[in-house]
């Protein structure tokens, strides 16, 4: 039960309860939000399995482009409450 | 490599985790966008962190990159998603 | 030279883009007519010589990515070129000046293609998801350009259909690749033994799944009729005739190959596809007698259709199921491609979509009925056509091994064809009401699609290369 | 009923694969041996790069293809009608002066770390798709400062902009197979040949990347 | 229980949960949503499970980047599509029931 495990077991849990929160929430930008913050953690997942070039991908495109896509997305849907 | 980076990071990682805990139940969705890029600054220390704790330089490059873009997921919320006086 | 039939669609696909928003037929019609000559050209040499391998890069597998011609994918090459110059011609001549569908549709066609035949040679199951994912996105596209609320519709649905077939696919591969650390299929042969781990087995029937719902067999085609009914006639001619057979070839190549080990232990398993084939053939042909819409008609009597291509599944122990199958797979796409450019030349000429609006239209565009009706005889499998040399060999499979079902089937499915084609040409032949107007229409329409049917009767004749070249491995 | 047969099924799949995925033994091919074994005659130092670019350059060719493509059928989707929303007045809010500010400072900081992992790639973790990547968030960030407008349908030069990386690439391997098999780089303008490819895609995919954005951002009336 | 393997197991939980929630859900945005979750829980598996003893692999990570410009190139396709939809009828969800 190494510290190392200790941290991985933790982001885990994290990963899976913050994409558990993105499916079930109830508002739509909440689920948004959750959806930024699954993929920060996943940058982070991908230092731990040393696969550096994929967190580099995942944090350009998680932080930089699907993030502001989904968020652009939503506010052209405002006019609905959804 | 002083073998204090792990428990640091460790710790900053229960510090997100207590920050998410609270934004799930932060009243506006803004709280939950101010935990994002929490997650993003306190993200790029976590990288450092393992970077120096025996992972490799080669994550100081994915803190970098982490730090510029995080700022981004706060604009594209406060221009798209955010509407001036709505409280929900 | 196999090489150049997947980088000339990419080059022309390029162009065509550069060109802009609705140009580019004609780089693209000179390098159908190159590609064309290119798989026969192929297909005569592994006649000759047997399979041919080219290592990309120089590396060879497992490193490197294989890219594999056998009598399979020859034939399936040869098939895709064959349907997909007419109908280029065909959509040349059916889109309008100002019609949004026109808008980039032959970059899109281009990439399909580049996308079809990558998936037919590539021997490497990561580059194959690679080209099922181009091959689905830009069928989702050609669904939805220019399209109205409901052909977006459609598009969406097919587009998650298709991603979540991909998807189980995907992570089938991710295992394949955690237990043996290589995803080549030549490798993957010699791996994969009767003692595999049964986590290969889960990848297996996750990669199958996955690739059923993209085949659109019969409890997973709920995404087919919106999308192909509601297509523009030369786009649904195309997904109908060949796209969809892409995910039956992977099936087919997976379970003669790298899973051959497996299937031939589990001898349980074959009755799976043949069963969903079974329930496909009747629920298909039953929606297709039901339908209103001519393009609704064709697209569930191209969900029947695929049912006979799982009935070969319990029979691929003897010698002749593969060729079998592969006739059914041409007749199909032959006769499927004509029946959808008959039925766009209809629809424009008349303005009706629904099968009794046809009234009269057999005097007024004789050819392109003609056209229907020998497509028609090549989907109900009379002789001489393709279709019937195929159901010919596959009820003579089946009664040498005793599968009494499966030959039931394949006449019962035969019937049922004939219902639904008849009821179109049986409206088609009434008096045309006094008041409808008919619109001319340019002669390449007719003629496309009469040549597709005329190829998909006359291949019966010639059935004896195409079996010969399926043969080849 | 659905709904449970989807949820049980989700919970079987998760049952299989945890049980089946433990108890594995050790691969029997061992690719990354290979990979070092043969890094020395990919061109470049940097394993992932070697495998994107050289060993499975096949697959990354594909990729760019589908990327391009995605950009074509949301060209082909949107129709270039005048935009429906009458032109009305942008009454989203008025851009603060320190977002502009940020956006001016930021940019050219952007551009920097894009070239940077461009070049590193070949001996670091980098290369075209995450500086590609860097640069649409550059485009990102100057369109929502309202310093970049959204594209309506792509000239000619942008359209070569657009499909020039991936035409190199073609290229290159095209002329390749003239030698030996495709994307087979000769032995010593390996490295060279990588970095041009390499260029021209860090180009075309931080403008595709931007574009799957801008395109997006054109279809609404923007009259929230 | 290496790090990969831990890894590679959450990757099946997450590829669990996009699935049904692509299948489930009826709103258009959470179904992109669920696609991505599904497509990271399968990257994570892929280099996870190839990773399980302890060595860095670059092969799996190399299919990983390609998978994710794909997932990328699928989720803007989606999002452009519903966009469109939205703009045409005003809706946002796709009914889920099979019409035959």
């Amino acid at each position: 039960m190494s510290l190392e495990f200790a941290f991985d077991l933790l982001l885990v849990l994290t990963m899976v309860w913050s994409a558990w929160r993105s499916l079930s929430a109830t508002r739509l930008d909440r689920a948004i939000v959750m959806f930024i913050v699954f993929g920060l953690l996943m940058a982070l997942a991908w230092a731990r399995l040393s696969a550096p070039d994929i967190g580099l991908a995942e944090a350009a495109i998680g932080a930089g482009l699907t993030g502001a896509l989904l968020l652009d997305a939503y506010g052209a849907l405002q006019r609905r409450e959804i | 490599m002083t073998g204090f980076e792990l428990p640091v990071a460790l710790f900053l990682l229960c510090n997100l985790i207590v920050a998410l805990l609270a934004a799930a139940r932060g009243p506006t969705v803004a709280d939950r966008m101010l935990t994002a890029l929490l997650f993003g600054s306190t993200g790029t220390g976590v990288l450092v962190l393992l970077a120096y704790g025996g992972a490799g330089q080669m994550l100081v490059d994915v803190a970098l990159l982490l730090a510029l873009l995080a700022a981004i997921g706060g604009i594209a919320f406060a221009r798209r998603a955010w509407q001036r006086g709505r409280d929900d | 030279m196999m090489v150049w039939l997947i980088l000339l669609p990419l080059l022309w696909a390029s162009l065509a883009f550069m060109l802009g928003p609705s140009r580019g037929v004609w780089p693209a019609i000179a390098g159908l007519v190159a590609q064309l000559w290119l798989a026969f050209a192929l297909a005569a040499e592994i006649v000759g010589s047997g399979a041919a391998m080219h290592a990309v890069g120089g590396w060879g597998a497992p490193l490197g990515i294989d890219l594999v011609a056998d009598g399979l994918s020859a034939a399936m090459l040869l098939l895709t070129q064959c349907i997909a110059l007419p109908l280029a011609v065909y959509a040349h001549a059916y889109f309008k000046r100002d019609d949004p569908a026109r808008n980039y549709f032959w970059p899109l066609v281009g990439f399909l293609l580049a996308g079809l035949n990558a998936l037919f040679l590539s021997a490497d199951l990561f580059n194959i998801y690679v080209t099922l994912e181009l091959l689905g996105l830009a069928a989702v596209g050609l669904v939805a350009a220019g399209g109205g609320a409901q052909q977006i519709a459609a598009a969406l649905r097919y587009l998650f259909a298709t991603l979540v077939g991909s998807g189980a696919y995907l992570l089938g591969v991710a295992l394949i690749y955690g237990t043996y650390g290589t995803v080549s299929t030549v490798t993957l042969v010699s791996l994969i033994g009767a003692d595999a781990p049964d986590l290969v087995w889960i990848a297996g029937g996750l990669m199958v799944l996955g690739l059923m719902l993209k085949t659109a067999l019969f409890p997973f085609h709920f995404w087919l009729p919106p999308a192909h009914g509601g297509a523009p006639a030369p786009v649904s001619a195309l997904l109908s005739a060949v796209v969809v057979k892409a995910s039956f070839y992977l099936i087919l190549r997976l379970w003669v190959g790298p899973f051959s080990s497996l299937t031939v232990v589990a001898s349980l398993v074959v009755w799976f596809p043949a069963l969903l084939g079974t329930l496909a053939v009747f629920w298909g042909s039953y929606q297709a007698i039901r339908a209103e819409r001519l393009k609704m008609l064709i697209a569930y009597s191209t969900v029947a259709q695929l049912g006979y291509l799982f009935l070969i599944f319990p029979l691929l122990a003897s010698a002749g199921a593969l060729q079998a199958g592969i006739m059914q797979v041409f007749a199909h796409g032959l006769a499927k491609a004509a029946m959808f450019a008959a039925a766009g030349t209809l629809i424009k000429a008349t303005g009706q979509e629904m099968v009794a609006g046809l009234a009269g239209v057999a005097e007024r565009l004789p050819v392109t009925l003609f056209a229907f009706g020998l497509a028609g005889i090549t989907l109900m499998g009379l002789p001489p056509s393709a279709g019937f040399l195929a159901k010919w060999q596959l009820i003579e499979l089946a009664l040498s091994q005793q599968q009494w079902v499966i030959a039931f089937v394949v006449l019962v499915g035969g019937l049922l064809a004939a219902v639904y084609v008849f009821s179109v040409l049986r409206q088609a032949f009434l008096l045309a009401p006094a008041d409808s107007v008919v619109t001319p229409v340019s002669r390449t329409l007719e003629w496309t699609a009469f040549v597709l049917a005329a190829a998909s009767v006359l291949l019966g004749l010639r059935g004896v290369e195409l079996m010969q070249l399926v043969g080849v491995t | 009923m659905k709904r449970l047969l989807v949820v049980l099924g989700a919970v079987c799949l998760i049952v299989l694969l945890l049980g089946a995925m433990h108890d594995l033994a050790p691969a029997s091919v061992e690719l990354h041996a290979a990979v070092a074994a043969n890094l020395t005659a990919s061109g470049v130092e940097h394993p992932v790069t070697a495998v994107l670019l050289n060993f499975r350059g096949y697959d990354t060719l594909l990729e760019i293809a589908v990327l391009l493509l995605a950009l074509i059928v949301i060209l082909a989707i949107g129709r270039e009608e005048a935009s429906n929303a009458e032109a009305t007045v942008d009454v989203r809010l008025l851009v603060s002066p320190v977002l502009q500010t940020l956006a001016k400072l930021a940019t050219p900081l952007m551009i920097m770390v894009a070239f940077y992992l461009l070049w590193a790639g070949s001996f670091r973790p980098g290369g075209a798709f995450q500086a590609g990547a860097v640069l649409a968030a550059a485009a990102v960030l100057l369109h929502l400062a309202e310093l970049l407008p959204s594209w309506q349908s792509p000239g000619a030069r942008l359209r070569l902009g657009l499909a020039g990386g991936f035409l190199i690439f073609l290229a290159v391997g095209a002329g390749s197979l003239m030698q030996g098999a495709l994307l087979e780089y000769p032995l010593e303008q390996a490295g060279a040949l990588i970095l041009l490819i390499e260029s021209g895609l860090t180009i075309s995919l931080g403008l595709i990347l931007a574009g799957l954005f801008l395109l997006l951002s054109r279809d609404d009336g923007e009259t929230s | 229980m290496t790090a990969g393997l831990l890894f590679a197991s959450v990757g099946v939980i997450l590829f669990a949960l996009g699935v049904a929630g692509v299948l489930l859900l009826e709103h258009l945005l959470r179904r992109i949503l669920a696609f991505n979750i599904m497509g990271s829980g399968t990257f994570l598996v892929l280099v996870g499970l190839a990773q399980r003893n302890g060595i860095a692999d670059p092969v799996p990570q190399a299919m990983v980047l390609t998978g994710i410009v794909v997932a990328v190139a699928a989720t803007a396709l989606a999002l452009a599509l519903a966009r469109r939809l939205y703009v045409l009828t005003g809706k946002l969800e796709l009914s889920q029931d099979d019409e035959a």
